[in-house]
């Protein structure tokens, strides 16, 4: 008892305390000082229309990559934990499978979804979206189609592949710049026309390994949980 | 002094001690008869018993280092004596101090306690455990006097404390400038010595003589010898410490002679003392007496 | 948007947070722990959107090819870190739910205090040490040694002053 | 070069799951060997002038960049062989491992992450590695796959998520008050805007987020659950070489953007009690890989102790005590690989494996600090340095490492005695375990007999590791001489 | 270019490598044993002060090697007591020790490595080369005392945690003394540390003192001392009990008298006027005298009684150093000597009665003398050193210690010391007779002398201290030398001891008049009367008791039954219960520290903290 109102009173008494701190900044007026230069210099140098994109793949773009081995570690830990081999056994096709509705709606929704993920992925430099929420929306699609027929789910290996060649291709994309002399990770192929779809360098190429690879990702690691049915 | 007046001195000093110490036993002897309403040994008593203990003609030994505890007994107190001055003789007083004549002392003790060990009879081991006892019990006022005479005379020697006493008469007595160290080194002379009420490593009666169980022959004799000179030497140190040593022979004897009669007198007055009263009673007053006698020569 | 509107995001930031680490520490079942984890990791991201907000300006994009951008436009830089800290979270929470799954597979719960109590046992039994209850004796061999055979007794006895 | 270090790992990590199965086994390690090479390429090009890379050639204030002084470059090299060292073993109780090539690329992960802690100069590219470091450790935690350690990784996830928010937290409050997330730029700013309450409460945050990893007191009771489920190569990476990282990130923080007494004194306060609470426990510990991790809570706390201290000496005193550490514990670590856990079943084992014990007497004396061995040098500079500093908090310090050094003395050579006892217990076999804790040795040795050699390099490192203002000017140099991002490249 | 130290060290090195290259060889000891005697013929043949090449800078610190005549007298003694140590191991005593399951090649290589170690301590000239030598002698005494059997591991263990203290103590003391002084070296630490503020200079004091007193066995950290070198194996506890814990006196010395200095030392009062850190010391050492003997005095196992001994005397050392006038220091560094020689005899004669008996059981013994004369003879000249009577050298060097305390007038102390040596006269009674005299025991009427492998040594090391004794001149020579080196005065000497008016010592005469004494006795015994009879040892009378003469009945158990009935209250056991109070504190402590790292819900503790934490910074 004595834990639990003390707990709570603890959890109260931190975010008050947070909140004193974070009341005394000028709320709506943060200092900005790198944000700003970037605001400014962003569409020049890198050429991105959308400037967190801008951000995300070029000012802070071993962030990402640091980010992206963080999903690729989760779903290696993952298998670790599961286990390679299937554990639990498949349900079988009567209690597993989804009923007529599910099945035709899956069917009309999986090129749908591929569709309205790669757009989003390609498009990340320009409009809000990229390469995580375009990556989320392809794993959605790869999921989608075992809600429905359980039996049916994309090969693990091939996601493997995905997943392992969409970050080395990130990776390999950073190296090359070294090639011309420039440090790690810097866009290549030149700003282009601010707003084109062909634009922003490499950048466009980037997000797209990177949404290969968090689909690829999510899905793996969607599905790995998926596998287990009631544990026996 | 020249090596060989040295070595007369030497050879000279424990005949006189001896002497002296033959008429000492006879005076404690007369004493207690005296106060036992008895008559007494004749004048050369003393003599004739050690001829008689050395004639005998069972000697039994229990082992070499049997015989050696006897001449380790006899010869430490004979060395011991050397190192008193007396009139006329120095010995090697200068060369030993007070520090290692009272460390000289204990030779005679330790060679005892080896032959009676040797004995094999676990009564001669109890009583020398008693007489250690006994030894850990008295020395303790004894060197506080040692320390307070010293540091009063500024000298460890006793040649020179002896000539420091003799410089004013009987004013410049140890006695008379450190009275309560003198009365303190009185108990500590008695209980060294040995007599009743300090005797409960002999105790006849009960451990049948302790130390002198296995001793027959002229091994008591020996002994006796022993006690002749131990009666001198101790005598000898406290006359040279408080009395003023020697300023000639029968000044000196008479000073010997008094203070071995003063705990001979009082012998008889008491009972035994148990080994642990022993401590007890050394303990008590005497040391008592003895700190605070330092205390005042110090202050 | 309003100062209040502004204050008012924050409190709920924090609430977040704060019911987010208060379900940390109450909770014992092992999903309700991921969720409540969730939940924190959400009052943080908006604490952070939060950060770079700037009264009166418009989203980092830049509309109309146009290069120069007379409207203020609210700091990138913490929007770019919250998609980041999204995905961190994704992970740390996929990889705890694996974890649970395993736990309540093997120990057959997802009450936490089972879960550790059987855990204790099984760190015991792995190393083949006695348990650590607080009854417990003090362990093992102790740098004194124990009473020996007479000798030793006596020499630990002392004269004291 | 320095990017590299980061990017050689995380690629082979990523490619590891898709190459045929011998390229699978010789990946791993010869990257790290690259690593390790580029490690020492870089602590010796710092000794002369510390090289910073910016990341995508942005300015500092606006991209992220990475700072390889000595320290770095020294840690980069120590990552490499450590990890080298410790590299999962394929076939742990004789039958291969199915799930090696996953264990490798977490362990590949773990060591880029560590690179990055090691090089990075901006604080949220610090805590995204920290946080991969995080993710991987707990997915090799879990890796020996028994339930036990499952559910102690899960109290380990939770406890690390937490701290990972509060560290967040910790960085909004600093990024929102100050503008920047670069540390060269806070390092700037911070006398005018981040000395204050609220700067340093953001300090006390991350302090406490990245305090989990690195064994702080507080937030450390995982580590006794998880070094005894774990395997004991995982512990030693995580006692070893992940913690240390932890702690020089927070050390970079100190050094150049919280240069007060408050912070150093929070520290100090932390680490004695982690000093205390980690040795005494220790001293009752009767499980090998407890007592281990109780006695690396320990030692890490005499290392917060030794960089709280202000100025070159301290970050001496703690390079030294962190790099000690890094060579014994997870040699340790090694020998409980081959020993199991139970002490009590150690007794005689110096009978049956005379090498693996006299290793550990050598550890054990250099743990606690025997003369000529390093840990002397180490609790050496450590007691100098707080000596150094005025009566008070800081003497009780020395007080705490000195008697504590006594306890640890009392249960490493309870050990000992019970290795050469006259008992019989049971011990398994296992030869690797020797040999790695051997090379560990070895090094223990090398650097007992080199130590005048190496005494003038670290002491180089210290002061380059203590100079904000060197930092600062290097970091906005890098500025001028990296070629301006405007459209110009092909 | 190799120096002489050099030369020394290199050769102190070889022996360590020799003896564990070669140790399964039979006559290894022979070896170790020239060594050793080659580092003796080379220590005394030293330049005073010897400098050695090998040193390093680390850190700004330099550290070097450089031999004064202060530490080439100590290790002198090291030196001889190990060589005496192998010889004694090379015969008979170590082909049984090799059968009885233990290590002879730990043994002699633990022996080469405690000698090694000693030197480098002895010629450190800088705090961290005497801190290395300071840990490295402290393991290798470890070692040493680790060799043979169950119970001399358990007993090394518990010296392990005041071996430790000592060294994190004095491991304190060095970074403090780096802070105040900013040096280490010994030249400019003699010049700095007297300038020292008081209050620094007792904190100095304080945690040298205590380092080094551990490992000299003062009270109150000397309750690891006994068993430790009690139970270690026969020529290990030889050594370990005549050097090992001197080196902590060696250190205590350097600091006090020539770091801190005496007179500087005695302005660190307590009591205004009253008693300062001197006297404190000297106190210490004084009951450190009397506690550990009157211990000894109720021990039933000869090492234990020797062990308690060895205690005890350490004290009269440091309190004649302490008294730092030429008499007392001379008198303390020269009982070390002294000491020495006698030590190492009384403990290889004990050992040597264990190896031939099987016991060193003070009840289990008795009547041996007239089966092993020579070893009696060893231990009877050895027990009349340790009592510190004439002739022996144990005297000397008491006598100097009592006479400087009469010079300075110290009344207290004096007695003190006084019935110290008391003590050990009732103890080592008690230990020569339970062993030597009394009844021989029925299964030891078959025992033999000990071999002359061990015999010798031991007559060496009792010759060595007879000699000593009639001349204390040879010894004094070297402790005029030490004296020197640490600034004290130097005690003019005559071959035969000290020339005074205020009472000297000519010990020359002394013995001589002892003998001829003796020679009397003799006459007097021999020469008149009867020749006696040679009967059988349990012929004797059994004082009216009902045993028949051939009943064995030795009076050995509570021999002091009359003393111990008036002091054994006084025997408390103080110090172990502070020591187990120390021990099970800890014990609790560590249980609720181990609680700590079992919490159920460790989030709770990040967020008290992360609250309390933010709480601090906002109400700062």
């Amino acid at each position: 008892m004595l834990t639990r109102y003390g707990s709570l009173l603890f959890a109260t008494g931190f975010a008050f305390l947070l909140f004193s701190l974070f009341i005394a900044l000028p709320m709506g007026e943060p200092p900005t000082l790198a944000g700003q230069a970037i605001l400014n210099e962003a569409a020049n140098s890198v050429g991105a229309a959308n400037i967190v994109t801008s951000v995300v793949l070029a000012y802070r773009g071993i962030d990402t990559l640091g980010e992206l081995s963080i999903l690729f570690a989760a779903a290696t830990a993952v298998g670790l934990v599961l286990g390679g081999q299937a554990r639990a056994p498949r349900p079988s096709k009567e209690d597993g499978a989804g009923g007529f509705i599910l099945q035709t709606g899956v069917d009309l929704l999986f090129p749908l979804l591929l569709v309205v993920g790669f757009y989003i992925i390609l498009h990340g430099h320009l409009t809000p979206g990229g390469g995580f929420q375009g990556g989320v929306v392809l794993a959605a699609a790869l999921v989608l189609p075992v809600l429905a027929r359980p039996e049916e789910s994309p090969s693990p290996a091939a996601l493997a592949w995905v997943e392992g060649l969409a970050g080395a291709a990130f990776i390999a994309t950073g190296l090359a710049a070294l090639a011309y002399d420039h440090a790690f990770l810097t866009p290549l192929l030149g700003a282009g026309q601010l707003g084109d779809l062909f634009s922003a360098g490499t950048l466009p190429l980037l997000y797209l390994a990177v949404g290969l690879k968090v689909g690829a990702e999510l899905a793996k690691l969607l599905l790995r949980l998926a596998e287990e049915g009631p544990a026996a | 002094m020249s090596f060989a007046g040295i070595l007369i001195e030497l050879t000279l000093m424990p005949l006189v001690a001896f002497t002296i110490g033959l008429f000492m036993v006879l005076m404690m002897r007369k004493i207690a008869a005296k106060i036992q309403r008895r008559v007494g040994p004749p004048l050369l008593q003393p003599l004739y018993d050690i001829i008689k203990l050395y004639s005998k003609q069972t000697q039994t030994s229990h082992g070499l280092l049997h015989d050696i505890g006897i001449v380790m007994a006899v010869g430490g107190y004979i060395a011991a004596e050397t190192m008193v001055p007396v009139p006329g003789m120095h010995g090697i007083a200068d060369k030993a101090g007070l520090l290692t004549l009272a460390y000289v002392t204990m030779i005679p003790s330790l060679g005892l306690a080896l032959g009676v060990g040797q004995c094999a009879n676990p009564n001669g081991s109890i009583g020398i455990s008693r007489a250690l006892t006994a030894m850990l019990a008295y020395d303790v006022p004894f060197v506080i006097i040692i320390f307070g005479t010293a540091w009063f005379y500024g000298s460890n020697n006793l040649v020179e404390v002896v000539a420091a006493q003799q410089a004013g008469g009987i004013a410049t007595w140890g006695v008379m400038q450190m009275p309560i160290l003198a009365i303190a080194g009185l108990f500590s002379l008695y209980a060294m010595l040995g007599k009743q009420p300090f005797e409960i490593y002999v105790a006849p009666a009960e451990i049948a003589t302790g130390p002198m169980v296995e001793m027959g022959g002229k091994f008591l004799g020996g002994l006796f010898v022993m006690q002749c000179f131990q009666l001198f030497t101790a005598s000898a140190i406290y006359v040279s410490l408080f009395l003023g040593g020697g300023e000639n022979w029968p000044f000196f004897i008479a000073k010997l002679f008094f203070i071995i009669a003063i705990p001979m007198s009082l012998a008889f007055l008491f009972p035994r003392y148990r080994t642990e009263d022993v401590l007890a009673a050394v303990w008590r007053w005497p040391v008592i007496l003895g700190l605070a006698g330092v205390w005042l020569v110090m202050h | 948007m309003s100062e209040f509107g502004l204050v008012a995001l924050l409190v709920g930031a924090l609430g977040l947070i704060a019911i987010g680490i208060a379900g940390l520490v109450l909770a014992r079942n092992l999903f309700r722990l991921v969720l409540a984890l969730a939940v924190a990791e959400a009052g943080a991201n908006l604490l952070l959107v939060l950060a770079g907000f700037r009264q009166g300006a418009s989203a980092p994009i830049i509309e109309g090819g146009s290069t120069l951008h007379q409207v203020a436009m609210v700091d990138p830089i913490p929007q770019a870190m919250v998609l980041t800290a999204i995905v961190i979270g994704v992970g740390v929470q996929a990889l705890a739910l694996a974890l649970a799954v395993r736990a309540r597979e093997a120990y057959g719960s997802l009450d936490m205090d089972q879960l550790r109590a059987r855990m204790e046992a099984d760190i015991i039994a792995a190393a083949g040490t006695a348990p650590t209850t607080s009854q417990e004796a003090p362990s093992g061999a102790r740098p004194l040694p124990p009473p020996l055979p007479s000798p030793a007794r006596i020499a630990a006895e002392e004269p004291s002053s | 070069m320095i990017a590299l270090t980061v990017a050689l790992p995380l690629l082979a990590a990523f490619l590891l799951p898709l190459l045929p199965a011998l390229a699978r086994q010789f990946l791993g390690p010869l990257v790290l060997l690259a690593v390790a090479a580029f490690g020492l390429c870089l602590a010796g090009n710092a000794l002369d002038a510390p090289s910073v890379v910016a990341i995508g050639d942005f300015r500092p204030p606006l991209g992220i960049v990475f700072y390889a002084d000595g320290v770095a470059g020294l840690f980069v090299f120590a990552i490499a062989v450590v990890t080298l060292l410790l590299w999962p073993c394929a076939t742990p109780n004789g039958q291969p491992d199915p799930q090696i090539t996953r264990k490798h690329s977490l362990t590949l992960l773990m060591a880029a992450a560590s690179c990055a802690l090691a090089l990075s100069g901006d604080l949220f590219n610090i805590y995204v590695f920290y946080e991969l470091a995080a993710v991987a450790g707990y997915g090799l935690a879990a890796g020996s796959r028994t339930p036990a350690a499952q559910v102690a990784t899960f109290r380990f996830t939770l406890l690390g998520s937490l701290g990972s928010l509060l560290a967040l937290i910790g960085i909004t409050l600093i990024y929102f008050r100050a503008g920047s997330l670069n540390l060269a730029h806070l390092a700037e700013l911070a006398p005018s805007t981040l000395h204050d309450p609220l700067g340093l409460a953001g300090f006390l945050l991350i302090l406490l987020g990245f305090g989990v990893k690195s064994e702080l007191f507080l937030v450390n009771s995982w580590a006794p659950e998880v070094y005894a489920t774990a395997e004991s190569r995982v512990s030693a990476l995580l006692a070893g070489l992940i913690s240390k990282l932890a702690l020089l990130a927070v050390v970079r923080l100190l050094v150049l953007v919280f240069p007060v007494p408050e912070a150093s004194q929070l520290l100090l306060v932390l680490g004695m009690l982690g000093i205390l609470t980690g040795e005494l426990a220790a001293y009752r510990a009767r499980d090998f890989r407890r007592l281990l991790a109780w006695s690396s809570i320990g030692q890490l706390g005499a290392a917060f102790v030794a960089f709280a201290i202000p100025g070159p000496a301290g970050l001496m005193a703690g390079i030294a005590v962190a790099l000690h550490h890094l060579m014994v514990k997870p040699a340790l670590f090694l020998l409980a690989e081959r020993w199991g856990g139970n002490l009590a079943q150690l007794a005689g084992a110096a009978r049956n494996s005379p090498i693996a014990a006299a290793l550990f007497v050598l550890f054990a004396l250099s743990l606690i600090g025997v003369p000529p061995l390093p840990g002397f040098w180490a609790k050496y500079l450590l007691l100098s340095g707080l000596a150094g500093e005025p009566a008070g908090l800081w003497w009780l310090a020395g007080l705490v490492v000195l008697t504590t050094t006594v306890v640890e003395a009392v249960y490493l050579f309870r050990i000992i005695g019970t290795l050469y006892g006259h008992q019989q217990g049971s011990v398994m076999q296992s030869r690797t375990a020797t040999t790695g804790s051997g090379i560990f040795a070895l090094l223990l040795v090398g650097t007992a007999l080199s130590a005048p050699l190496l005494a003038a390099p670290l002491q180089k490192m210290a002061t380059q590791l203590a100079d904000t203002d060197g930092y600062v000017a290097q970091v906005i140099s890098a500025t001028i001489t990296a070629p301006q991002r405007s459209g110009t490249a092909p | 270019m190799t120096t002489p130290l050099d030369l020394l060290l290199f050769t102190a090195a070889a022996t360590v490598a020799g003896a564990f290259a070669l140790g399964r060889w039979r006559d290894i000891a022979w070896l170790t044993g020239a060594f050793y005697i080659a580092q003796l013929i080379q220590l005394t043949g030293l330049d005073l002060p010897s400098a050695s090449h090998a040193g390093f800078t680390l850190f700004g610190q330099l550290v070097g090697w450089q031999m004064d005549g202060f530490g080439r007298f100590f290790a002198i003694i090291t030196v001889g007591a190990a060589a005496a140590a192998t010889a004694y191991m090379g015969g008979e005593w170590g082909e049984r020790y090799r059968q009885a399951g233990h290590s002879l090649v730990w043994l002699h290589g633990a022996l080469a490595i405690n000698v090694l170690a000693m030197l480098l301590l002895l010629a450190g000239n800088d705090l961290i080369a005497l801190f290395i030598g300071w840990e490295l002698t402290s393991w290798a005494s470890f070692l040493l005392m680790a060799q043979g059997g169950e119970r001399a591991l358990r007993a090394a263990l518990r010296y392990v945690p005041y071996a430790m203290g000592a060294a994190m103590a004095v491991l304190g003391g060095i970074v403090l003394t780096h802070a105040f002084t900013g040096t280490l070296q010994f030249t400019e630490l003699a010049q700095r540390v007297p300038q020292l503020e008081n209050w620094q200079l007792a904190l100095m004091v304080t945690l040298f003192g205590v380092g080094f007193s551990i490992k000299m066995g003062l009270l109150p950290f000397h309750l690891w001392q006994a068993p430790a070198y009690a139970e270690a194996a026969g020529a290990g506890t030889s050594f370990l009990g005549a050097i090992s814990a001197r080196m902590g006196l060696f250190a205590l010395a350097l600091l006090l008298v020539k770091f801190v200095s005496l007179t500087r030392l005695a302005d660190l009062e307590f009591v205004s006027g009253l008693f300062d850190a001197r006297d404190l010391i000297a106190w210490v050492a004084a009951f450190t005298i009397v506690l550990p003997t009157f211990t000894a005095l109720k021990q039933n196992d000869a090492r234990y009684l020797l062990a308690w001994h060895g205690i005890g005397q350490g004290g009269y050392m440091l309190l004649g150093i302490v008294i730092g006038d030429a008499t007392g220091s001379a008198g303390g560094l020269l009982h070390v000597f002294n000491y020495a020689t006698y030590q190492a005899a009384l403990v290889l004669s004990v050992f040597a009665v264990l190896h031939r008996t099987g016991t060193a059981d003070l009840n289990s013994l008795g009547g041996l003398v007239t089966r092993m004369p020579l070893t009696f003879l060893v231990m009877l000249m050895g027990i009349i050193g340790l009592a510190g009577l004439p002739p022996m050298n144990g005297f000397v060097s008491k006598w100097l210690v009592y006479r400087s305390l009469m010079i300075e007038g110290r009344p207290l102390l004096f007695l003190m010391t006084v019935i110290g040596t008391l003590g050990t006269i009732l103890s080592v009674y008690k230990l020569i007779h339970n062993t030597f005299l009394g009844q021989l025991r029925l299964e030891h009427e078959g025992i033999r002398e000990a071999p002359w492998s061990m015999t010798i040594p031991m007559l060496v090391l009792v010759g060595i201290g007879f000699v000593t004794g009639v001349a204390p001149g040879l010894p004094l020579q070297w402790v005029n030398d030490a004296q020197a080196a640490l600034g004290l005065p130097v005690l003019p000497h005559t071959l035969g001891g000290v020339e005074s008016s205020q009472g000297g010592l000519d010990m020359l005469w002394v013995v001589g008049v002892l003998f001829a004494g003796f020679g009397i006795g003799a006459l007097l015994f021999y020469g008149v009367g009867n020749r006696s009879k040679r009967i059988h040892q349990l012929d004797n009378y059994a004082g009216g008791h009902f045993l028949s003469a051939d009943v064995r009945y030795h009076y050995s158990d509570h021999f002091y039954a009359g003393l111990m009935h008036r002091i054994g209250p006084l025997y408390r056991g103080s110090f172990t219960r502070l020591e187990e109070a120390v021990a099970s504190a800890n014990d609790t402590l560590a249980a609720l520290m181990q609680a700590w790292y079992r919490q159920r819900v460790p989030m709770l503790t990040l967020l008290v903290a992360a609250t309390a934490g933010l709480g601090w910074m906002v109400l700062q």
